[in-house]
């Protein structure tokens, strides 16, 4: 009985690890499952999703125009103090006076990109862009002013 | 027909003609020296690769791919980077030790190279105790690891350094027996004639049962005595850190890197002597067109071709299996492989003295 | 003035005789992350093992009282980053039960699916982990290759990969993915089909059973006297789902079994993490077909204040059971938030569950605890 | 068990205690120093609360308050034990011999808020250095250097 359970004991002992090695073995003679992606190589075809949170941008359109009022509603859903908005007072053609950004100033390095700045936007001024690539030398280049140098808030926006 | 045979018999003859006897064998000293190195260092580089192609491969990935074509100078560029590292020895530690332990094994892998066959008529030392040689020498490699862990001054070291000592000890026992039942076959320790024997049919396949437990059993016990997964307990990396070597950097570290791939190497080298024929061609009884077309096939080819099988083998393990605790590989060796190769010896005498075996 | 606590240090004793006192980490391969276990050992055999934490404290709960109702919700994700969405969905749900909102059913239903989804990847991620900690490399990535895919539906719908914060007081930050059920559905015909190779290179493999077998039982009674939960605690034969027990969210309108074991060994906590994946994808089944249409947030006022009161949800995370503890005083942020996280319950029990054990069963042991040290600090 | 029923349990052995139910569970608020048998009560007696599955402590700038959730596998109810501490000396009983798990919280919350548990094993930092001067998770508690206001 004793050499009957010790015989068995090898048998199934043996048998599990060769399952195993047949399973790895598998995979070394197919090349095809490999899934490495091979990153600075393969940049052309890398595209992430739409909806990826890799920092917040504002766009324009062919008028160097935004959407932001200066409202300061992603400076206060902001968790980090990520977002500063410096406005400044602008004098419209007739004559009125406007609150006006004059800098909308991001610091990508205190960004989590939790996206809350984005969801607060009454006028959908700022989004989050797809980029990844945010290493620089500098810590200096990471504090990024959104709004495009002379750029103007687009007519209609209140 | 290429044969390293010719290229030996060709400088012998033109020493002899041209120096004196004396000279002649300090020539053949500093050839032989010069060419154990060489054959270090590529085996290092090559090994090292292909243990990371093996395990890329493997593990689904593609490994290293970035340093020259599909990533062949990798290890070049890892041995510069390994010169360049500063060496570190712990404060505490005991300097002479410590500064020796890794030449004190790379010593045991260079010694252990002499009685080996690398093709026909091609080894440097064919001393008639060959295979007794191997296994008195392969036990000395304990005293290095246990040098390095002890004089680390680290408690990681020093628990892997014991470890070490005492599975190399007793797997010595088993990979001996195993050793011991083809010497019963061959009757003799000589590797030469070890290798001749298995002119008509390697061991593995005239020994009958006997030789493939004892095939399975020296593989099993070599991978222990070598420190691989998935008997890796002296480094187990998940529990020790990196086991006798932790404190170890720059070139002496690369010493034990390089002696682990040169024990394999060796290992496996005298395990496809003792059971794959070594450089002899695979033969079958008396299909001779068949042998005739083996034969031609050099035998330098096929001593490799054998020994870098048992090492993708001993790869294949390191990638596939998870660690023995510490207990369980004792218990593997003292309840299982060493009843089984004393059972298994017995059997390969009876094999042999009825003359069972092909 | 308050007394400062005289702080008894001892730092000459380093064990008694024939002892040896090893520190693992706060840098080691097994402690996944900063752990520092102060170890003693004889010879091989462990004596006790006394964890220092706060290397990577971070002071969420302090933290979380300076940040509105809103805001603190993001910071939960750093905790236990392996089920962010699930601690995400802890806070919401504390939020909603305390001011009343109305959750729509379609954010519900992709609630729930995305926290299974999360939990499934967080168990694969342990696997190849744990099996690396036993020395076996390789499983690793095939895990991770699943784990993979997971990952890649979270960027799609959630937009990032790890730290997701898809979940808003209310419902959802936004609608999921137009190709989110497709690639759900992907997802588990790929996971279907692989299950076999864990079997294979794993759970059957006859080393890995001896390493776990036998190895840091816990029983029931200690189970629960040392909070355990999760996995950790079914393992042992305590039922302690918070899905089932105190169903949130459509947990009550699918059909899953809580995974219980009786063992209460490694093996037996591996077990019920391997089958809790199994469990998991039968509830995504379930779900995916039927998200109702809708939509994807209620209605809630744009500052959030919750009333006057102390608030507590527990939801099962990956790892068990996280307590979200709040006292408002009726202001915009909490007075004091508390989360109580599985793992530190569960590290608790490490000291009992692996002394007189080897050192590599402490690997064994520690790697079916699943910890994860932010989650751990906090 | 219905909340009456531990009422009435919780009143045969403390009549002093008092109770609450406006929230999500039953609120019962007690003197410090009755902690402990009011803990062996609920262990071993029939409401078999064996289960501390929350511990912590409130800071309420004029006092501490200790909360204890307590749960039980076996009727799956849950209570909430408060005791108020004074702030100056905050001293409780220690909980970590009838439950395993208060020793780990009670360290944790013996160094965030200062409260010193008696009888305690090992009561000593386990999140903070040692040489960590204050009690961070209190209202008052400042560190100019890595606390950032906004």
């Amino acid at each position: 009985m004793f050499i009957k359970d010790y015989i068995s004991d090898v048998y199934n002992g043996v048998t599990s690890l060769l399952k195993g090695m047949r399973k790895t073995g598998w995979y070394f003679v197919h090349p095809k499952e490999i899934i490495t992606e091979q990153y600075p190589d393969n940049r052309a075809t890398l595209k992430l999703a739409d909806r990826f949170k890799g920092e917040v941008v504002m766009p324009h359109d062919e008028n160097n125009e935004h959407t932001c009022t200066g409202c300061t509603a992603c400076e206060l859903a902001c968790p980090n103090g990520t977002i500063k908005v410096v406005t400044k007072f602008e004098t419209t053609p007739e004559g009125k006076k406007k609150k006006a950004i004059d800098a909308l100033v991001y610091r990508l390095e205190l960004c989590t990109m939790c996206n809350l700045c984005v969801a607060a936007c009454p006028s959908d001024a700022i989004k989050m862009a797809p980029t990844f690539e945010h290493s620089v030398f500098d810590r200096t280049k990471l504090t990024k002013i959104l709004n495009q140098p002379g750029s103007k808030i687009k007519e209609g926006i209140e | 027909m290429f044969s390293l045979e010719g290229l030996t018999a060709m400088i012998q003859n033109w020493l002899a003609a041209n120096f004196n006897p004396t000279m002649i064998l300090v020539l053949q000293c500093v050839i032989v020296i010069l060419l154990a190195i060489t054959l270090f260092a590529v085996l290092g580089l090559v090994l090292v690769l292909m243990e990371r192609k093996v395990a890329a491969h493997i593990q689904i990935r593609l490994g290293p791919n970035r340093v020259g074509p599909g990533g062949m100078f990798q290890t070049v560029a890892d041995t510069l980077k390994l010169i360049m590292k500063e060496g570190l020895t712990p404060d505490k530690a005991d300097k002479l030790l410590f500064n020796l332990a890794p030449f004190v094994v790379m010593m045991v892998g260079m010694l252990l190279l002499a009685p080996i066959a690398f093709a026909k008529n091609f080894q440097i030392w064919d001393l008639n105790i060959g295979v007794l040689y191997i296994s008195s020498i392969s036990s000395l490699s304990v005293i290095g690891i246990l040098m390095a862990g002890w004089a680390s001054n680290n408690k990681y070291s020093l628990l892997g350094a014991m470890r070490s000592g005492a599975q190399i000890v007793s797997y010595e026992l088993s990979a001996g027996f195993a050793v011991l039942s083809i010497i019963v076959f061959t009757g003799s320790l000589q590797i030469t004639d070890i290798i001749n024997s298995q002119e008509n049919g390697w061991w593995l396949f005239k020994g009958h049962i006997p030789a493939i437990i004892s095939f399975v059993i020296f593989i099993i016990a070599v991978t222990a005595e070598t420190n691989r997964a998935p008997f890796d307990l002296a480094e187990a990396e998940s529990e020790l850190t990196a086991g006798f070597h932790t404190e170890y950097s720059g070139m002496r570290f690369a010493l034990f890197f390089l002696a682990e791939y040169i024990n394999i190497f060796i290992v496996c080298a005298i395990g496809a002597t003792l059971f794959l024929g070594g450089w002899m061609p695979l033969h079958i009884g008396h299909w001779e067109g068949f042998n005739h077309l083996m034969d031609y096939i050099p035998s330098s080819v096929w001593f490799m071709g054998k020994t870098f099988f048992l090492i993708f083998l001993i790869m294949w393990f390191r990638w596939t299996f998870p660690r023995l605790r510490v207990d369980q590989l004792l218990n593997l060796e003292w309840k299982y492989l060493l009843p089984i190769s004393l059972f298994n010896l017995l059997l390969a005498t009876v094999i042999a003295i009825y003359g069972w075996h092909f | 003035m308050i007394q400062e606590t005289e702080i008894i240090k001892d730092t000459t004793h380093l064990g008694d005789e024939g002892e040896l006192v090893v520190n693992m980490g706060p840098q080691h391969p097994a402690t996944h992350g900063v752990l520092h276990l102060v170890v003693t050992l004889n010879g091989e055999t462990i004596k006790k093992i006394e964890p220092h934490l706060g290397y990577i404290h971070r002071s969420i709960e302090k933290m979380c009282e300076s940040l509105t109702y809103r805001q603190f919700i993001y910071v939960t994700s750093r905790m236990d980053y392996l089920s962010s969405h699930i601690n995400n969905l802890g806070c919401a749900l504390l939020i909603e039960k305390g001011m009343q909102i109305e959750v729509p059913e379609r954010a519900k239903y992709v609630r729930v699916i995305l926290s299974e989804l999360t939990r499934i990847a967080s168990h694969e991620l342990w696997l190849g982990a744990m099996a690396m900690d036993l020395g076996a490399f390789t499983p690793f990535f095939y895990a991770f290759r699943e784990r993979e895919m997971i990952t890649d539906i979270m960027e799609d719908t959630c937009g990032a990969r790890l730290t997701m914060n898809y979940i808003v007081p209310g419902g959802l930050m936004y609608d999921i993915h137009p190709d989110f059920q497709k690639k759900v559905k992907a997802f588990i015909t790929q996971f279907k089909s692989k299950v076999t190779e864990y079997e294979d290179l794993v759970t059957n493999n006859v080393i890995f059973q001896s390493r776990t077998k036998g190895v840091g039982i816990l029983s029931a009674e200690d189970a629960i006297s040392y909070g355990c939960t999760g996995p950790v605690a079914r393992a042992s034969g305590v039922s302690c789902d918070i899905r089932k027990l105190f169903p949130y969210e459509v947990y009550d309108k699918v059909e899953f079994d809580e995974v219980i074991e009786t063992a209460g060994d490694s093996f037996a906590r591996y077990m019920v993490r391997v089958k809790e994946m199994n469990q998991s994808i039968r509830i995504i089944e379930q779900l995916i077909d039927n998200i109702p249409e809708g939509d994807f947030v209620g209605k809630t006022k744009n500052v959030l204040k919750l009333p006057k009161g102390e608030f507590y949800t527990r939801v099962e995370t990956a790892r068990g059971e996280l307590g979200v503890y709040i006292v408002s005083e009726g202001g915009t942020t909490p007075h004091r938030i508390k989360f109580r996280s599985p793992g530190f319950s569960n590290l608790s029990a490490l000291n009992h569950m692996a002394a007189g054990s080897k050192i590599g069963d402490l690997m064994a042991t520690m790697g079916t605890l699943d910890l994860v040290i932010p989650d751990i600090d906090r | 068990m219905t909340n009456e029923a531990i009422k009435e349990f919780i009143t045969a052995t403390l009549p002093s205690a008092s109770f609450d139910e406006t929230g999500e569970w039953l609120n019962i608020q007690i003197e410090p120093t009755q902690l402990l048998t009011l803990a062996k009560a609920l262990r071993e007696g029939e409401t078999n609360m064996n289960y501390l599955f929350c511990l912590t402590c409130v800071d309420w700038k004029t006092h501490l308050t200790m909360v204890y959730h307590f749960s039980s596998t076996q009727h799956r109810n849950s209570i909430v034990v408060k005791a108020n501490l004074d702030r100056n000396q905050p001293s409780i009983e220690t909980l970590s011999f009838i439950w395993r798990t208060a020793e780990f919280h009670e360290r944790e919350v013996f160094e965030m808020f200062g409260v010193q548990f008696e009888n305690h094993p090992d009561l000593r930092k386990l999140i903070l250095e040692d040489e960590f001067k204050g009690f961070p998770l209190r209202k008052d508690f400042e560190d100019p250097i890595n606390m950032i206001k906004l």
